[in-house]
């Protein structure tokens, strides 16, 4: 099976979770004890024709089944329903929030991976050397640490008593430098990053640290695999032995726990958009969470179970792309 | 998150008529928490020390711009006539001149008005006459059809403003100039709360309302530049303003903190110019800021902890007597608010009183509240026959003030052997639950209120009986007249009538305490240093007020 | 045959360095491997064959060192330790650099065939690509020649449709396939000497054959020197020409191959012996050794096969015999170290016999690493 | 193995099982006393919760009431430790005092006082009891709701087995600390506290431990005592509580250990954001919460907890890795 063959199957057997996920969220969301309409309304004055309409137009009045199934043919055409609080579609809010938060992930993402791999691949080079041991203690501090609360340490050290960076918000790249009143691009790249550079170390620590861990293992592993022993017999130079042979096999688990973490980091999102006041869906999703907006909080849990659905797909996709031995199409 | 509750500070305050939104009780302006500086015996600074007399720049031709962070997503709205939220309508507010406005005293002044109306019929008609020449920004005149349009658009198109106008036969022009209001019934509150509507042009409106709510033509000063949803709106001076004088400020942005600590932050390292609401957790801190001034006003909020005098214990007066004794309202408001509120002995704010020339015996009714006085409070429980495991439940905003306020009330009653079940809940639940008047969901309840200069904002939505179970939960029955003179005093345009009825009510209200009245918290903003002339006016939606005959902010570079 | 040898071996210790102790994994070994020879290396598993042989490269991993002995190859010193003015040891100037090692030695002189052919090609890469990577490094072709080489070579060891399996990965390979690969990868480099680290040891027994049967072939047609790693003597009989037979990290018997299988001099070797199937034999004459082999971390005193010895004497306990030339044979001396032998002169005749249960589990010491 | 004899029944083989397991859980506990990185974690969680046992004493600390506080002994018996919970009389509050070694800090209050003039020490030490205990109360619930889980899909497999594990698949796809956000805040129709997260978590936990045991199972499932357990007529449950579940749980337990540490690093986060323990709990995470309020104005507040947090996982990660170097012998030193 080809690798396009490949992805087209990975994501049809997507589907069935992501139906899952809808309906997990919807039972979920229809939990609540009270009663919807007096939450939706949040209390107002509202006279019985009001709630009926309300019901009316929410369908609260059909069954669940009902109800979900609606649901479901709006997900499909892209409709994720109407916030009642901020009386706008969910998706368009959904929209107008997922960029500041993929650029988020993404960039914690890649600061985890430039700073995880040479790290881990020079502790598992000099293993029980002075650097294994501190790049060691570092990823222990870096996975034991609440990524929120080294948020809060970053901005009061770095923002507030050093004035070095800024304390809140990003500058999003896609939008024009005039907006912000920036010369040209590349001070608006430059600005994007300062903006960037504390949630996004904030939320990569945790990544940062993982992968340090797993990289130093794999390759340290990977180091007294046989095919090492075969190529510095053959006289490969140890530079072409930890770059090329041992490396390659050692990214493979990297790239399936790359995906995995994702979980992790949107999770995180959702504090440190809150600590730094990202404009993205994980602040939103605190903010539908606190005013029980119903159809906000499933159109975001969806979209961000999709995202990490998505992701793992990405990675399974790379995964299979570099290691031949992945025979297209066998479900794991 | 210490501020949760200001997520539905939805209500704009100031146009509370008879508006009966729960979500108005959100009414929480100030900021919360604690305080820093420790002990209640301190001397806690005035609110009116944070009022900073402004300087006029040097060279008065002045393009500046200023970065605004409001505590709260607003819900943008920029309609004012759908608009339902203080922190849409702080924009809104530079866009649009009201009919009349506030000042910072939050008496009422003409704004588009030439002067005040003529008065008929027993306060039944008003009569009121416009200035000419004022133009709207998009070059049309601003003439009576416009303003008759704001009075009576709200309750046309049902939107929540509704309330406010609701009592609004019909308001016609009479010329482009002048224009008559005829009301349903004599409405007390009239004069103070509906005349400062902010006015619209009636055609643009008229044409694409949608469109209108998110790009607003108004007669303000400002005028809106760019609107980005879910991020900021930017305001730039309308260069043709009809009044005077012209702003020094050119461009205005607004974005939202609602984390208390981030928006402390962004304003400590210099990051934003202003931040709305310095929480009071960290005043001494803000204070203390080298570059950063605190500025604050008096404001309307009235802060209260109600009893559920449906069913359980506290529908015995004396229960709620012994509780009121229980423990240190003063001590609870200086050690966690410290200068950031005022204890209040009566349902109305100082500024309320002063405002609308009441002349309420305020110092009296400070003398008649219960005292902190254990023993009392034991012996009047004993006597009332509570149970030895009296745990009461009270419910009050999670994070913030009015729950720290919950567990001190608990800590106090568990000395004196009894004790109380505390419960901190989400706003869209809260609303949910405190007006019940079962004994199971509550029997305290903590919760705020932000009126304007007239009292019946505070008396009729939160004591009149028609409001059982809507925006409250005590369901105090009252001793004699104590409903209808609420209502009187609203149907009454006599102001000597309408005060003695409100002393018999208050009085009633300190005795009986179905409501215990527990402070006010002030309007804050903190701004850089180089933010001169910048005043909070004790009206949310008003802050920043940016221009007015009194101030007109600038930056000193 | 050259009298100079193309490798010799001489005094040869490696010693692994752990918590537990220092395990002598290779204690004191020497022998020699002529050009065109198959020299074997035989032992039970943790003897130490492995270790020497990879000492050979100066492949030993850490915490594994070679602490002396000397090596040449052609005249040149692989590893070789002189004393210096401290009396510390140190190494010699004329011993090769570990850049020259890798540059000049390891796989254009000396290659190696690796014991498990399913682990030792690159999972992510394919086997023709590996091949040229190797053959690029070794013998100065360009990218494009050292591919025709390697399928050149793919087909010589056995490999059909070289072309297309060029691009394939180790995977699609069987074992012996793989091994097969592994052998072209050691003749394609053309080096002199090739050690086969028990390379027939994953395959069955049908696979081994052809192996070796390709082996032999090739070792005749390229005139390369091997040493042979195994603890397989049925191996050792069909492909060495001479063999060393290795116990906790010494050898205790040298001999040609055919002196060794007619004229056994060492009861360990007997041992090994009467325990494989041999076609002169039958099944029912298979004896295993008793015991197993104790862990180099600790070995026992005196002759270090004494515990599992029929022939054990009390002497056996306290005299730790050298390995001396009992015999010779085709020029060749046969060497083994046993007390037995009248050459070593310590009164065994006159020893008592030990009198010794079957040591299941002689003397074993506690858990640790064995070092190999 | 003798299959189908009539001994099958008295169940010698998992006995024997049973003994290999016990020598290998004492090796492993030998190799775990050799590791110093295990070692160090194993006094750290020791520590931790020996304070947690310590303050066990109170009984009334989860529960969200201020009824009989002042039956609370151990004040009383050592006065460094107040009760955490206890309000300063009137006139007598110290409010936001700084740690003891600043200018303004004293003995008496170690780490200083929070807004409420409560001894900070006190509250971090009873802090372990409420943030080890959640952590290990959720952990054990998902590793309970995951044991079933997966003994059952692992033990009946067809399509018991393909409905459980796309139920698993779809609790799995959404990020924990979401799941765990929503389904606090819906069951507990919008005022959630601690309980509500303990659950949630173990919930949101079922799927990693559910995969684990369902292949443990998988294997354990067609060994020779099982099918004869089967064929001798032992009923399913009993197969499946007796024999495959004690026999596929230790690298279950291994791993519970190791998410103990994310739990709690999870139910801070979902405290700090006011969905899990809520005031006056002491739980380290809440107390973030609280103190976020004073990030500016008393960072000490915000600095104590996340180090308690810190140590605590630091702690669980230490012997989580010791015991995953002394089980996997591929990278042992």
């Amino acid at each position: 099976m080809g690798l396009l063959r490949y992805t087209t199957y990975r994501f049809i057997q997507a589907i069935p979770v992501l139906i899952g996920i809808s309906i997990l969220t919807f039972i979920l969301a229809n939990l609540t004890p009270g009663d919807p309409v007096r939450l939706m309304t949040q209390g107002q004055e509202v006279t019985p024709e009001q709630i009926e309409r309300i019901e009316a137009q929410y369908g609260l009045d059909r069954p669940l089944h009902e109800r979900y199934l609606d649901y479901m043919a709006g997900l499909v055409q892209g409709d994720m329903g109407h916030s009642f609080h901020r009386n706008r579609p969910v998706t368009d809010l959904i929209a107008s929030r997922i960029g500041p938060t993929l650029l988020l992930v993404l960039s914690a993402y890649a600061f985890a991976l430039v700073t995880s791999i040479p790290l881990g691949i020079i502790a598992a080079k000099r293993r029980n050397d002075p650097f294994d041991h501190v790049s060691r203690i570092v990823a222990l501090f870096g996975v034991s640490t609440p990524s929120f609360w080294i948020g809060i340490m970053l901005i009061l050290i770095f923002a507030v008593q050093l004035g070095w960076l800024p304390s809140a918000g990003l500058v999003y790249p896609w939008w024009s430098p005039e907006t912000y009143g920036h010369s040209g691009y590349f001070e608006h790249l430059i600005e994007t990053m300062r903006y960037l550079l504390l949630p996004m170390i904030a939320l990569g620590t945790l990544q940062m640290a993982t992968l340090m861990r797993v990289e130093r293992t794999q390759m340290i592993e990977s180091l007294q695999g046989e095919y090492v022993k075969l190529a510095r017999a053959y006289g490969v130079p140890e530079r072409t032995i930890l770059r090329k042979h041992a490396f390659q096999v050692a990214q493979l688990p990297i790239i399936t726990i790359v995906g995995l973490n994702l979980s992790t980091a949107l999770g995180g999102a959702v504090l440190i958009e809150f600590v730094f006041n990202i404009n993205g869906l994980g602040r939103l999703f605190y903010e539908a969470i606190i005013q029980l907006d119903y159809q906000l909080i499933m159109g975001i849990t969806m979209i961000i179970a999709t995202m990490f659905v998505i992701g793992v797909i990405i990675t399974d996709i790379a995964y299979a792309y570099i290691d031949p031995r992945v025979t297209y199409g066998e479900s794991e | 998150m210490a501020n949760n509750q200001n997520l539905w500070a939805r209500r704009r305050i100031l146009a509370t008529g008879g508006a009966v939104s729960a979500a108005t009780i959100a009414g929480c302006i100030g900021g919360n928490g604690d305080d820093d500086n420790g002990n209640g015996d301190d001397e806690v600074a005035d609110i009116s020390e944070y009022q900073h007399d402004g300087e006029e720049p040097d060279d008065q031709d002045r393009s500046d711009s200023l970065e605004f962070l409001q505590p709260a997503d607003p819900d943008e709205d920029y309609d004012p006539v759908i608009s339902f939220d203080s922190y849409s309508m702080q924009v809104a507010n530079l866009v649009f001149d009201g009919l009349y406005e506030w000042d910072d005293e939050l008496e009422l002044e003409p704004k588009i008005a030439d002067g005040m109306p003529d008065e008929e019929d027993d306060g039944e008609t008003y009569i009121f006459d416009i200035q000419e020449g004022i133009e709207f920004h998009n070059g049309d005149e601003l003439t009576a059809s416009d303003v008759a349009h704001s009075f009576t658009a709200p309750v046309e198109e049902e939107t929540q403003n509704a309330a406010t106008y609701a009592m609004i036969e019909s308001a016609e022009p009479i010329d482009d100039y002048s224009l008559e209001v005829t009301l349903e019934h004599p409405y007390g509150p009239f004069t103070m709360s509906t005349m400062a509507v902010p006015v619209v042009p009636e055609d643009v409106r008229t044409e694409d309302p949608e469109a209108f709510n998110t790009d607003p033509i108004g007669s303000g000063p400002f005028q809106f530049a760019e609107f980005q949803p879910g991020e900021y709106v930017e305001l730039e001076r309308w260069e043709d303003y009809w009044d005077e004088p012209m702003p020094y400020i050119q461009d205005i942005r607004f974005e939202a903190a609602p984390d208390d600590a981030n928006r402390v932050a962004q304003v400590l390292a210099g990051d934003t110019d202003v931040i709305d609401t310095v929480p009071a957790t960290e005043w001494d801190e803000v204070d203390g800021a080298d570059g950063v001034r605190i500025h604050g006003s008096r404001s309307p909020s009235y802060m209260y902890l109600a009893f559920n005098c449906n069913e359980g214990e506290t529908t015995d007066p004396d229960v709620r007597r012994a509780v009121a004794h229980s423990f240190s309202m003063q001590e609870f408001v200086n050690e966690h608010l410290g200068p950031a509120a005022d204890p209040l002995s009566s349902p109305i704010p100082e500024v309320t009183d002063e405002s609308g020339g009441w002349e309420f015996p305020m110092d009296e009714w400070e003398e008649e509240m219960p005292e902190y006085d254990p023993d009392q409070a034991q012996e009047l429980l004993e006597e009332a026959g509570v149970p030895d495991d009296w745990e009461p439940r009270i419910i009050a905003p999670e994070g913030g003030p009015r729950e720290a306020l919950a567990e001190r009330i608990g800590s106090r009653l568990s000395e004196i052997g009894y004790g109380a079940d505390v419960q901190g809940m989400s706003f869209a639940t809260l609303v949910d639950t405190y007006n019940t008047g079962n004994v199971d969901d509550y029997e305290m309840y903590l919760l705020g209120w932000t009126g304007g200069p007239d009292p019946d904002v505070y008396y009729y939505n939160l004591f009149h009986e028609s409001q059982e179970g809507v925006g409250q939960g005590h369901f105090y029955e009252g001793q004699g007249d104590f409903h209808d003179n609420i209502l009187n005093a609203r149907e009454s345009a006599d102001q000597d009538e309408r005060r003695d009825l409100y002393v018999d009510v208050t009085e009633e209200i300190i005795e009986y305490l179905p409501v215990l009245p527990a402070y006010s918290e002030h309007n804050t903003m903190a701004a850089r240093e180089e933010v001169e002339d910048i005043h909070a006016h004790p009206s949310v939606s008003y802050n920043p007020r940016i221009v007015s005959d009194y101030q007109n902010t600038w930056i000193d570079e | 045959m050259s009298s100079e040898p193309l490798l010799r071996v001489e005094n040869l210790k490696t010693q692994f360095f752990t918590d537990a102790g220092t395990v002598r994994a290779v204690d004191g070994i020497s022998f020699e491997v002529h050009e065109g020879e198959i020299v074997g290396l035989v032992g039970e598993s943790g003897a130490g064959k492995s270790v020497a042989s990879m000492s050979l490269l100066r492949l030993v991993e850490s915490p594994g060192e070679i602490v002396g002995g000397e090596i040449t190859y052609r005249g040149e010193t692989l590893f070789g330790l002189e004393e210096g003015p401290d009396g510390e040891l140190r190494e010699r100037d004329d011993m090769l650099s570990n850049e020259e090692m890798r540059t000049r030695i390891r796989g254009n002189e000396i290659a190696v065939i690796f014991q498990d052919p399913m682990e030792t090609l690159n999972p992510v890469f394919t086997v023709g690509g590996q091949l040229r990577e190797f053959i690029e490094l070794n013998r100065d072709l360009s990218g494009k020649e050292a591919r025709k080489e390697a399928i050149e070579m793919l087909r010589e060891v056995g490999i059909p449709d070289p072309e297309e399996r060029y691009e394939e990965y180790p995977h699609q390979f069987s074992g012996g396939m793989r091994q097969r690969v592994l052998i072209a990868m050691a003749l394609a480099c053309e080096p002199n000497l090739i050690i086969a680290d028990e390379p027939t040891t994953a395959l069955d027994v049908t696979v081994e054959g052809q192996i070796i049967d390709l082996v032999d072939e090739l070792q005749e047609k390229y005139d390369t020197s091997f040493v042979w790693v195994t603890h397989d003597m049925g191996v050792v009989a069909e492909i060495c020409d001479r063999v060393n037979v290795m116990y906790l990290g010494e050898i205790i018997e040298q001999a040609p191959v055919d002196e060794l299988f007619h004229d056994t001099k060492h009861p360990y070797t007997e041992a090994l012996l009467n325990s494989m199937p041999r076609p002169d034999r039958t099944v029912g004459e298979l004896e295993p050794i008793e015991g197993v082999m104790p862990e180099a971390i600790s070995p026992p005193s005196g002759c270090r096969f004494h515990p599992r010895c029929p022939d054990a004497r009390e002497v056996c306990q306290r005299v730790h015999p050298e390995n001396k030339e009992v015999a010779r044979a085709d020029g060749y001396p046969h060497n083994a170290a046993c007390v037995k032998h009248d050459v070593f002169d310590v009164g065994y005749d006159e020893s008592v016999p030990l009198d010794k249960e079957p040591q299941m589990t002689a003397s074993t010491p506690s858990a640790g690493d064995d070092g190999e | 193995m003798a299959v189908g004899e009539s001994q099958v029944g008295s169940g010698s083989e998992p006995a024997e099982k049973e003994v290999e397991a016990r020598t290998g859980w004492r090796n492993t506990l030998k190799k775990i006393k050799r590791d110093t990185t295990a070692r160090w974690g194993l006094y750290v969680i020791g520590f931790v919760l020996a304070v947690t046992a310590f303050t066990l004493v109170d009984s009334n600390l989860s529960r969200f009431t201020f009824g009989a506080i002042s039956d609370f002994a151990l004040a009383e018996a050592l006065p460094v430790l107040e009760h955490p919970e206890r309000l300063p009389a009137p006139g007598e509050a110290e409010t936001n005092q700084p740690p003891m070694f600043h200018a303004d800090g004293s003995l008496s209050n170690p780490l200083g006082t929070d807004p409420n003039g409560r001894d900070y020490f006190t509250r971090i030490v009873y802090g372990a009891q409420v943030s080890v205990s959640v952590g290990i109360a959720a952990t054990f619930l998902g590793l309970v709701g995951g044991t079933a889980v997966g003994a059952i899909a692992g033990y009946y497999g067809g399509w018991i087995d393909d409905m459980l594990m796309r139920a698993i698949e779809t609790v799995y796809a959404i990020p924990p600390l979401i799941l765990i956000i929503v389904f606090t805040v819906f069951v507990s129709g919008g005022s959630p506290d601690v309980r509500f997260a303990i659950i949630g978590v173990g919930i949101a936990f079922i799927p990693v431990f559910a995969r684990i045991i369902r292949s443990e199972v998988l294997s354990v499932r067609e060994m020779d005592y099982i099918e004869a357990a089967r064929a001798a007529g032992v009923k399913d449950r009993n197969i499946i509580l007796r024999h495959i579940i004690p026999n596929s749980f230790a690298p279950v337990l291994v791993y519970a250990t190791l998410q103990i540490g994310v739990t709690i690093l999870i139910v801070a986060g979902l405290s700090f954001l006011g969905f899990g323990a809520q005031p006056p709990t002491p739980d380290w995470g809440e107390m973030l919460n609280t103190s976020h309020g004073y990030m500016h104005s008393n960072v000490w507040l915000s600095i104590w907890p996340g180090l308690a947090i810190m140590i605590t996982i630091m702690g669980f990660n230490l012997f989580g890795d010791g015991l995953q170097d002394a089980l996997d012998p591929r990278i042992n030193d």
